[in-house]
């Protein structure tokens, strides 16, 4: 692509919020930009309208580029559409006492999350994906209390192992690219000879993002316990880094590799079911779309494998890919925002109103699917993809009538593990939340047309009702079924691990204390014995026989004969 | 240290081996310098070749050597005063007589062995060392150097010899010679000169050696 | 002006200068801090314009009483005695400095007179070219030397000078015997005519015997050692400095005479003893000094294990002597700078707080920074650390023994170099902290404090002039004999 | 085995006898008066070797070297004398307090 | 002498005349002291600067003493040189200005920059130095005037802290010293040439040359930490905290790393040394050390000790860059030496700001210090982050150059050891900024001292934001001519690698 003019349009979408974020750490400057800061996604906004192009950014760190396509436009307009809810809903934490840092951080995150839609090459996304992971960490932190931490600390942990392997990726790729934009990486992968290596580095790599069986317990913790607000951020982040990083690097329809989609195939089957059964013993509606959002990775999953089977598919289901990820991604976030909001001294018109729309979101959420399945299931094995149609409709049936709460039902121990408890924080009434979450409805609507466009009716007819079907058994299952079996905490697996993460640490100290930090001053004792025994025993009592003039002399006399008889001999 | 004595004897023994069969074998003829000397010995200004070789051919070490004398002696005062040397006896009448006899008869004789240096056998150091007696007899019988000499002027005794030496080196020197190379024809008077210097002064050097404290400092006046 | 420079006979004048000042000050004691001071002022000069000559002419030579050897007693003065003559004048120089604040009035009467005798004595034996009038003159150091250290007339004072007179006349007669044996052999007592004259023969074997021995124990080199520590720690601090900076070298210098003179072509074995006792000396002074709690003592020890570093040249100097000689001088000559500088440095710690005890150095870095200094720099010259003239030494020797795969020489080497950082840091780290008992510290005159900063910049300061020392160590080629060429 | 042999060899006697008094016994009188006795040793030696072979003239030169050495050995004793009362009148005994420590 | 060969003595001279000057100066000078201190550095960069234009024009700054028969004293301002010496004049007139704010009203003040002045001037002569012999002698004088300012507390402590370093630099320099005098009797040369000079010695002297090498890495690995001669650098954490900034996180180890940079690429020649087979040694052990420092670090609560241990670990980045045999991973090593030099100065800096204002040695102490204190625990931040290796600051740079050369060459395992002292850099950095920034901070801090509405004194504040926006900058802005990766490239290309 040609660098042309209104490229540079591009630049404000990352400027402003960075801008904003310097003001804000100022004293002076930050009246000023906490005003602006919930509108700091505007520019990101309007950069939609901007016609595809590249900006070359030569000198910037190892070079890069800022780009707009097709792809990249999509997400772009959802995740700003999210970025612009999540700022609108933080307004009243940022006239809160000291928001300095809060701000800071969401303007860092936002400026993060919108440049990975934006950027053109790997290394700069890594960028991206990194300042808006640790940043969205710290709003989270900064804005949730001590039941946010265990879900931060797990989050973070989770981060750095994703950015590691993303990184190590990324390397193993830039060895053999031609540049550093996606083109060559894909290029690379496709023409490494380690290959399914990278494959699997890359998948784990990004599917902690998006919640991959192993790696999703940071789920449903974060899920339960982040602010309201920064919801849709969340979903957001999720797209961004985890889905269209994949899609970046990904060399989808370019690369045949039975073994390794056979492999995903797998591992969508495992993630589909158990984020099935674990969705359904939930106890509160968040941890329960948590497990959703899982589902819909195992959806990636599944479309992943099929165009590992056959790259020919790619072709024809972009459109609805994409389509599928951002419908899904914007229904999700509304039913996240509406899920805890308290409905209580409303008007009967506000509560019907919001009723309305968590079905129409949960709607969307089921029918997102259905257009890539209905592609896919003709050509490829259809199953996995059907299969992760039911279970994402069902969890989302289920989050509908499911009623939120229960933290009494949580042992006191696990709910402060991992922050079943309910703070003000958290919830918002529901007017507030009603206009940005009719908003992103809107957005995911629009997006459910727009994928439409590429449907085949038959195939659409199939997994759609497979969608509604189940979407109803979800939520008929939260009236009956549901309650009379028993429930998990959210975050399963994160239980143990948070006991194993405690006693390695354990174990650790004991281990430091024993030898590790200690040795030096054992060696040094050691020595410092050894040489006083030494001198004791040697230098000093020689010494004091050595200096006796008796025993002087007969050395000397020794020496002199010695010499004389060395001299002669 | 009983080992010391059964390790020494050997020990010594070996040396005395060693040092015997060295000098056993040393050639039956010493080829020593008394050619060389007896060559020089007109030039030297006596006739005495041991005079010749200790004040002319090395008079040098004979310069360093009254230098050796005298430091001796600063190092003993500069002990200080040590424990007291000898009681004050007020000499009898005899005592007292033999040495108004004896002391002129040793300053008599030291004054011929010192003439007597030039052509045989005798010198300063032999004039010295009885003038030196003398004193240690005055001291022994109740004199004392101070009574005899100021502070200085004793100082002055006590480096007269090196002086005069030193006198002569640096006249020859300033005589564009070499250092101590007298002129042929005034050697013997040069010589007889520093060893007239010399005598003095090893006659009071030693005496005071024997009276060990230091008779010029301030503490004692 | 250049006729005037080489009519002067610098070699006599070297002599009799100190000889006539120090009978000045014996006569006339209220003079003798100036006429010392003029001395010692005078004399680096004379030095100069004897450099001057050589560098000039070449090799000086002087035929006293124009006689000539074997008959009469020759000076000489090749680059290896001027620098000697270099050395003793600058650390005379600035002890002397010292001294003028150091002794009290009646002190200094008796010291000023000893002093320049013994720095006539000093000039004599590094310009003699004859064995006995060298014995001559080791006797006036050995006297001289020894009245200095009884100086202050304390109890340890006394007993040391007294240890110190008897080994020294021992070695001396040791000496002398050889002289004796030597003369009887050959017929001369002229190092040059020896030189040529010498032949492998019972005498000669019992010549060397007797003189190393006798000479060593001068020397102190470990075993024979045992008079010099206390001697030089009970001394008062300007003569400890004379005495371990300069005495020591001069037995040295005979002994190394003898050695490039007459004695190298037949003694491979001897060489190879040397160089054992040389790192024994090394090893053994060194962690002496480690164990010692008093600064003095601490140095003194020192000193031991610096001479040790002499010898080690001995075994090396077949292969490359030119390298291993330069070592030796190098480490000779800014050992006697640095070990001044440490006792005069020594001094001023003992006259500020009354005693030498390390662990109660009382902040001496914030309330005697000169003096700490000049302990701090004599020190990186003692370890060896660049730059300094202990530095360029150590780094000739490596090289001498690298060169010739000599790895337990450079074993002794490095280890000795890390010994000494040891001890000298035990003493510079004592400075910094305070004492459990902190007192009230006594003034300490200026002067006595830079001249022991003059001394130690000196040490280092020779760590640039290697060029310049070398060139002048080469006039006369005295290392033809001993191993020649590098 | 000419008759200046036997008194170097004499001479080389007292030397060793010298030296063996000066390391075993304690007294520092004795070990001075030892020092003395190796010196006239060396003397011997210097003066007898002159005239090996039965020369009618001496060689003058030893001669002098003893004188110069009498002389210094004189001016040591007497030095060392001295020092030795001093001695003897700090520490209460004429002997090098070898275990007395500095 | 031309006026070119007198600038690399000005350059010395810059900090060792005011250092001597300040010495002789009176306690209580204070504002004469800071002049002659500000001078001096900013003399210095000016210098560099200019030497910075000449070299890039390939003028040549060079200076010649005879030292020892056939050895030289050459002070020669080469473009690896520069580097280095651009670091720590930069470094030197932040820390100048650090160290006035932090010393305010402490006593020994004129002994103290006495004594630094002397380090810097010691650590730019390591950086000119123009063959072994010269940068042995300032490396040597650079352990000397260290020791006082380790000390410098004058405390029991302080004294072992200072003996612990001194055993460790002394035997180092021991080590270093045999190794040059045998390097020398071997070649009868030490000047630093591109790509060696040893290398047309014949293959019998290989073991004497292994030897050597490794003398000469062990003498400058006691600078750079290598385990296990990495002892003396936590504990000489005593000194004040200008000391361990400057000093122990970029001076010092700095200059046993450039000294390893040296060895193998203008003593041996890399290519050469890989020949000789002891380069891959050399990478494990900096691996070693990486991984080591890292677990170290991970149990220590004294914030300071921490970073001690983190520096163990982040200095071993440039010997395994260099390591790696190749030059993209030796773009990443060298260039390391600045990124990692300017991310450590900035946590130390934090760290001594924390000890000054509120008291706060230890990290268990730090709970929300960041509210306290945000510029502060700002730059603490970035300097974490870059540690981590974070794009876009600059430790992301350095990671990724040595990853690249680690496949180039073939060598995955280094790859494993870049991610796991990730893994440990965040797990040992992470939790502090947790603490500052997420934890509510106590009732009452240690000791706290009040700046008004500042959070601390400017001269404590502005060096370690000044030192971040560098850290940042430099990996933002990597590829600009005449950024630290873009002068690495250069002297990589010019001087390393046979074109």
């Amino acid at each position: 692509m040609t660098e042309m003019p209104f490229t540079y349009l591009l630049l404000p979408v990352l400027v402003w919020p960075l801008l904003l974020a310097a003001a804000a750490s100022f004293r002076a400057t930050r009246p000023l930009a906490l005003k602006l800061t919930p509108w700091a996604a505007l520019p990101a906004l309007a950069a939609v309208a901007i016609p595809n192009g590249e900006l070359q950014l030569t000198g910037v760190m190892l070079g890069g580029a800022l780009a707009l396509d097709a792809i990249g436009r999509v997400f772009l307009l959802s995740m700003s559409a999210l970025w612009l809810a999540t700022g609108l809903l933080a307004r009243p934490r940022l006239h809160a006492g000291d928001s300095g840092p809060f701000a800071v951080l969401l303007l860092l995150a936002m400026a993060g999350g919108l440049g990975m839609a934006l950027v053109g090459d790997a290394l700069w996304f890594f960028a991206a994906s990194t300042l808006a992971g640790y940043a969205l960490y710290g709003v989270l932190m900064q804005a949730g209390d001590g039941t946010t931490r265990q879900a931060g600390n797990l989050l973070v942990i989770l981060l750095v192992a994703s950015d590691l392997l993303v990184f190590e990726v990324l390397l193993m790729l830039a060895h053999s690219a031609a540049g550093s934009d996606f083109a060559s990486f894909r290029q690379a992968l496709v023409s490494a000879e380690s290959r399914t290596l990278i494959l699997g580095l890359l998948v784990v790599g990004f599917g902690i993002k998006i919640g991959l069986l192993g790696v999703h317990f940071w789920l449903a913790p974060v899920f339960t316990t982040a602010a309201a607000p920064l919801r849709p951020a969340l979903v957001a982040y999720m797209l961004g880094a985890g889905l269209l990083g994949g899609l970046r690097l990904l060399p989808i329809g370019e690369l045949n590799a039975p073994v390794a989609g056979e492999i995903l195939r797998w591992l969508a089957w495992a993630t589909l079911v158990y984020a099935w059964l674990v969705g359904t013993l939930q106890l509160q509606r968040r941890s329960t779309l948590a497990y959703a959002a899982m589902a819909l990775g195992g959806l990636w999953l599944a479309v992943l494998s099929a165009f590992l089977h056959q790259p020919g598919l790619w072709a024809g289901s972009a459109t609805s890919l994409a389509g599928m990820l951002v419908q899904s991604g914007l229904a999700l976030a509304v039913l996240l925002l509406t899920a805890t909001a308290v409905e209580g001294k409303q008007s009967p018109t506000t509560v019907q109103f919001a009723f309305g729309l968590r079905w129409l979101a949960a709607l969307l959420l089921a029918t997102a699917p259905v257009g890539i399945a209905g592609v896919l299931t003709v050509q490829a094995d259809g199953l996995p993809i059907h299969l992760a149609t039911a279970v994402i409709a069902f969890l989302a049936g289920l989050s509908l009538l499911r009623r939120e709460g229960g933290a009494a039902a949580v042992p006191a121990d696990m709910s402060a593990r991992t922050g079943t408890g309910r703070s003000a924080s958290l919830d918002m009434p529901m007017s507030s939340v009603l206009v940005p979450a009719t908003g992103l409805a809107v957005a995911a609507a629009f997006a459910l047309v727009y994928q439409s466009t590429g449907w085949s009716f038959y195939d659409a007819a199939v997994s759609a009702s497979i969608a509604l079907v189940s979407l109803l058994l979800g939520a008929s299952s939260a009236r009956w079924l549901v309650p009379h079996l028993p429930s998990l905490p959210p975050g399963d697996a994160v239980v143990f691990i948070a006991y194993a993460i405690a006693a390695a640490r354990d174990a650790g100290r004991r281990l430091s204390d024993a030898g590790l930090a200690r040795w030096p001053d054992v060696a040094r004792a050691l020595t410092q014995r050894i040489w006083s025994g030494v001198s004791r025993i040697s230098i000093v009592h020689w010494e004091s026989a050595l200096i006796r003039w008796p025993a002087a002399l007969l050395l000397m006399l020794l020496l002199g004969l010695l010499v004389a008889w060395l001299a002669s001999s | 240290m009983k080992w010391t004595h059964w390790l020494l004897l050997p020990l010594l023994l070996a040396l005395a081996a060693g040092l015997g069969y060295a000098v056993l074998s040393l050639p039956d003829r010493a080829q020593g310098l008394q050619s060389a000397v007896a060559a020089q010995l007109d030039q030297s200004g006596v006739t005495n070749p041991v005079t010749a070789v200790l004040l002319n051919f090395r008079g040098y070490d004979t310069l360093l050597e009254m230098v050796v004398l005298l430091l001796a002696l600063l190092g003993v005062w500069s002990l200080g005063a040590s424990a007291p040397a000898c009681s004050q006896s007020t000499p009898g009448p005899v005592l007292d007589t033999l040495m108004r006899l004896l002391v002129p008869v040793l300053v008599v004789v030291a004054g011929y062995l010192l003439w007597a240096g030039a052509h045989a056998p005798g010198g300063a150091f032999q004039a010295g060392a009885l003038l030196g007696a003398a004193g240690v007899l005055l001291n022994l019988t109740g004199g004392r150097l101070r009574h005899g000499l100021g502070r200085v002027a004793l100082r002055v005794a006590l480096v007269a010899g090196t002086v005069a030496f030193m006198a002569v080196a640096l006249l020859t020197l300033l005589g564009g010679r070499a250092l101590l190379e007298y002129p042929p024809a005034h050697a013997g008077i040069l010589i007889l000169l520093i060893e007239a210097a010399a005598t003095v002064s090893i006659g009071v050097t030693l005496a005071a050696l024997f009276l060990g404290n230091d008779a010029t400092s301030e503490r004692e006046q | 002006m250049e006729a005037l420079l080489s009519a002067i006979p610098w070699g006599p004048v070297l002599i009799l200068l100190p000889l006539a000042a120090g009978i000045v000050c014996f006569v006339f004691p209220s003079t003798a801090k100036t006429v010392g001071l003029l001395t010692v002022t005078l004399v680096p000069l004379a030095v100069a314009g004897l450099g001057w000559r050589l560098l000039a002419h070449g090799v000086y030579h002087h035929a006293i009483g124009g006689w000539g050897a074997p008959l009469g007693i020759d000076l000489q003065a090749d680059g290896l005695s001027l620098l000697m003559l270099a050395m003793t004048a600058v650390v005379g120089f600035g002890v002397s400095l010292y001294a003028t604040g150091y002794f009290k009035a009646e002190k200094s009467g008796r010291f000023w007179p000893l002093w320049l005798f013994l720095l006539a004595a000093l000039n004599a034996l590094f310009l003699s070219g004859d064995l006995f009038n060298l014995y001559v003159t080791l006797e006036m150091i050995g006297l001289a030397a020894v009245a200095m250290t009884a100086l202050e007339g304390a109890r340890g004072a006394l007993v040391g000078a007294m240890r110190y007179l008897l080994a020294t006349l021992v070695g001396s007669l040791a000496y002398l015997l050889g002289v004796a044996l030597l003369y009887h052999g050959y017929g001369t007592v002229d190092l040059g005519l020896l030189a040529a004259r010498v032949t492998p023969s019972p005498a000669a074997w019992a010549a060397l015997g007797l003189m190393s021995a006798g000479l060593i124990l001068k020397t102190a080199l470990f075993p024979l050692h045992f008079w010099l520590p206390r001697a030089h720690a009970s001394a008062p601090a300007p003569v400890s400095a004379l005495l371990s900076a300069l005495v020591v070298k001069g037995s040295f210098y005979i002994l190394l005479r003898l050695w490039l003179e007459i004695f190298s072509p037949m003694s491979g074995g001897v060489a190879g003893l040397l160089g054992l006792l040389g790192g024994a000396a090394v090893l053994w002074g060194s962690s002496q000094a480690l164990r010692q709690t008093r600064v003095k003592l601490l140095v003194a020890y020192s000193t031991v294990a610096q001479v040790g570093y002499l010898f080690l040249a001995f075994p090396l100097a077949a292969g490359m002597g030119l390298t291993a000689w330069s070592a030796v001088v190098y480490l000779a000559v800014s050992h006697a700078l640095a070990k001044a500088a440490m006792f005069l440095a020594a001094g001023n710690l003992m006259r500020f707080g009354g005693h030498d005890r390390i662990v109660d150095l009382d902040r001496v870095v914030q309330r005697l920074p000169l003096t700490a200094g000049a302990f701090a720099l004599a020190g990186v010259s003692i370890m060896g650390l660049p730059p300094s003239g202990g530095f360029n030494g150590k780094w000739l020797l490596l090289q001498a023994a690298v060169t010739q795969g000599r790895w337990d020489i450079v074993g002794v080497v490095v280890i000795g170099g890390l010994l000494a950082a040891g001890y000298i840091f035990k003493v510079l780290g004592h400075t910094f902290t305070q004492a459990d008992v902190p007192h009230e510290p006594i003034a300490v005159p200026a002067r006595m404090q830079w001249a022991a900063v003059l001394l130690a910049g000196g040490a280092i300061l020779l760590g640039f002039l290697a060029p310049p020392f070398l060139a002048l160590l080469a006039v006369g080629n005295p290392f033809a004999a001993g191993g020649a060429g590098s | 085995m000419s008759i200046a042999s036997l008194y170097a060899l004499v001479g080389v006697g007292l030397f060793c006898i010298g030296l063996h008094a000066v390391i075993a016994y304690d007294h520092l009188l004795r070990k001075i008066l030892a020092i003395n006795v190796m010196g006239s040793g060396v003397f011997l030696i210097l003066i007898a070797l002159a005239r090996r072979g039965g020369i009618v003239a001496p060689d003058p030169v030893p001669h002098a070297m003893v004188i110069t050495g009498i002389v210094v050995a004189v001016s040591a004793t007497a030095l060392a004398l001295g020092l030795m009362l001093k001695v003897a009148a700090a520490t209460g005994r004429a002997e090098l307090g070898d275990e007395g420590g500095d | 002498m031309s006026w070119e060969a007198w600038v690399p003595l000005l350059v010395v001279a810059s900090s060792l005349l005011p250092g001597l000057i300040i010495f002789g100066l009176a306690e209580e000078r204070v504002r004469l002291r800071t002049t002659f201190n500000l001078f001096g550095a900013v003399v210095k960069l000016a210098l560099v600067a200019l030497m910075l234009w000449g070299v890039f024009h390939e003028h040549h700054y060079e200076a010649r003493f005879g030292l020892l028969p056939g050895l030289e004293l050459v002070l020669r301002a080469g473009p690896l040189a520069l580097l280095f010496v651009t670091l720590s004049a930069v470094l030197w007139l932040l820390t100048t200005v650090y160290a006035i704010g932090y010393l305010e009203g402490s006593p020994h003040r004129s002994r103290f920059f006495g004594f630094f002045s002397l380090c810097v001037s010691a650590t730019v002569g390591v950086a000119l130095a123009g063959n072994l012999i010269t940068f042995v002698i300032f490396y040597e004088l650079l352990t000397l005037s260290t020791y006082p300012l380790v000390v410098h507390r004058g405390t029991e402590a302080a004294r072992r802290a200072g003996k612990t370093y001194l055993t460790y630099t002394v035997f180092g320099g021991a080590l270093l010293v045999l190794g040059t005098v045998w390097l020398y009797t071997l070649t009868g040369n030490l000047d630093f040439t591109p790509r060696g000079f040893v290398h047309d010695l014949g293959p019998e002297h290989a073991p004497a040359l292994v030897m050597v090498f490794a003398l000469l890495i062990a003498g400058f690995g006691v600078k750079a930490a290598l385990v296990p001669l990495h002892g003396w650098l936590p504990r000489a954490m005593v000194a004040p905290a200008p000391v361990s900034a400057l000093l122990h996180a970029v001076a010092v180890v700095k200059a046993g790393a450039f000294g390893i940079i040296r060895v193998v690429y203008d003593v041996f020649g890399v290519e050469f040394a890989a020949g000789l087979g002891v380069m891959r040694p050399l990478a494990w052990l900096a691996a070693v050390t990486i991984i080591y420092g890292s677990i170290r670090a991970l149990f220590q609560d004294d914030l300071k000790r921490r970073l001690a241990f983190s520096t163990v670990s982040q200095v071993s980045y440039i010997a395994l860059g260099v390591a790696i045999v190749g030059p993209i991973a030796t773009v990443g090593g060298v260039v390391h030496l600045v990124h990692q030099g300017l991310m450590k100065i900035t946590l130390f800096f934090c760290a001594g700001n924390l000890a000054e204002t509120l008291g706060v040695h230890k990290i268990s102490e730090m709970n929300g210090a960041g509210r306290r204190m945000p510029w502060t625990m700002a730059a603490f931040t970035v300097g974490a982050f870059g540690m981590i290796g974070a794009p876009p600051i600059a430790g992301f740079i350095s990671k990724w150059y040595i990853g690249l050369g680690a496949l180039e060459t073939g060598q995955g395992w280094v790859i494993l050891v870049l991610a796991g002292s990730s893994l440990l850099n965040a797990a040992y950095f992470l939790p502090i900024l947790h603490r500052a920034w997420f934890r509510p901070p106590p009732d009452r801090w240690p000791v706290e001292h009040d700046f008004g509405r500042k959070e601390t004194a400017w001269a404590l504040l502005l060096p370690p934001v000044v030192t971040a926006a560098l850290a940042l900058g430099v990996g933002l802005l990597a590829s600009v001519p005449f950024s630290p990766l873009d002068w690495v490239r250069l002297v990589v290309q010019r001087e390393f690698y046979t074109p």
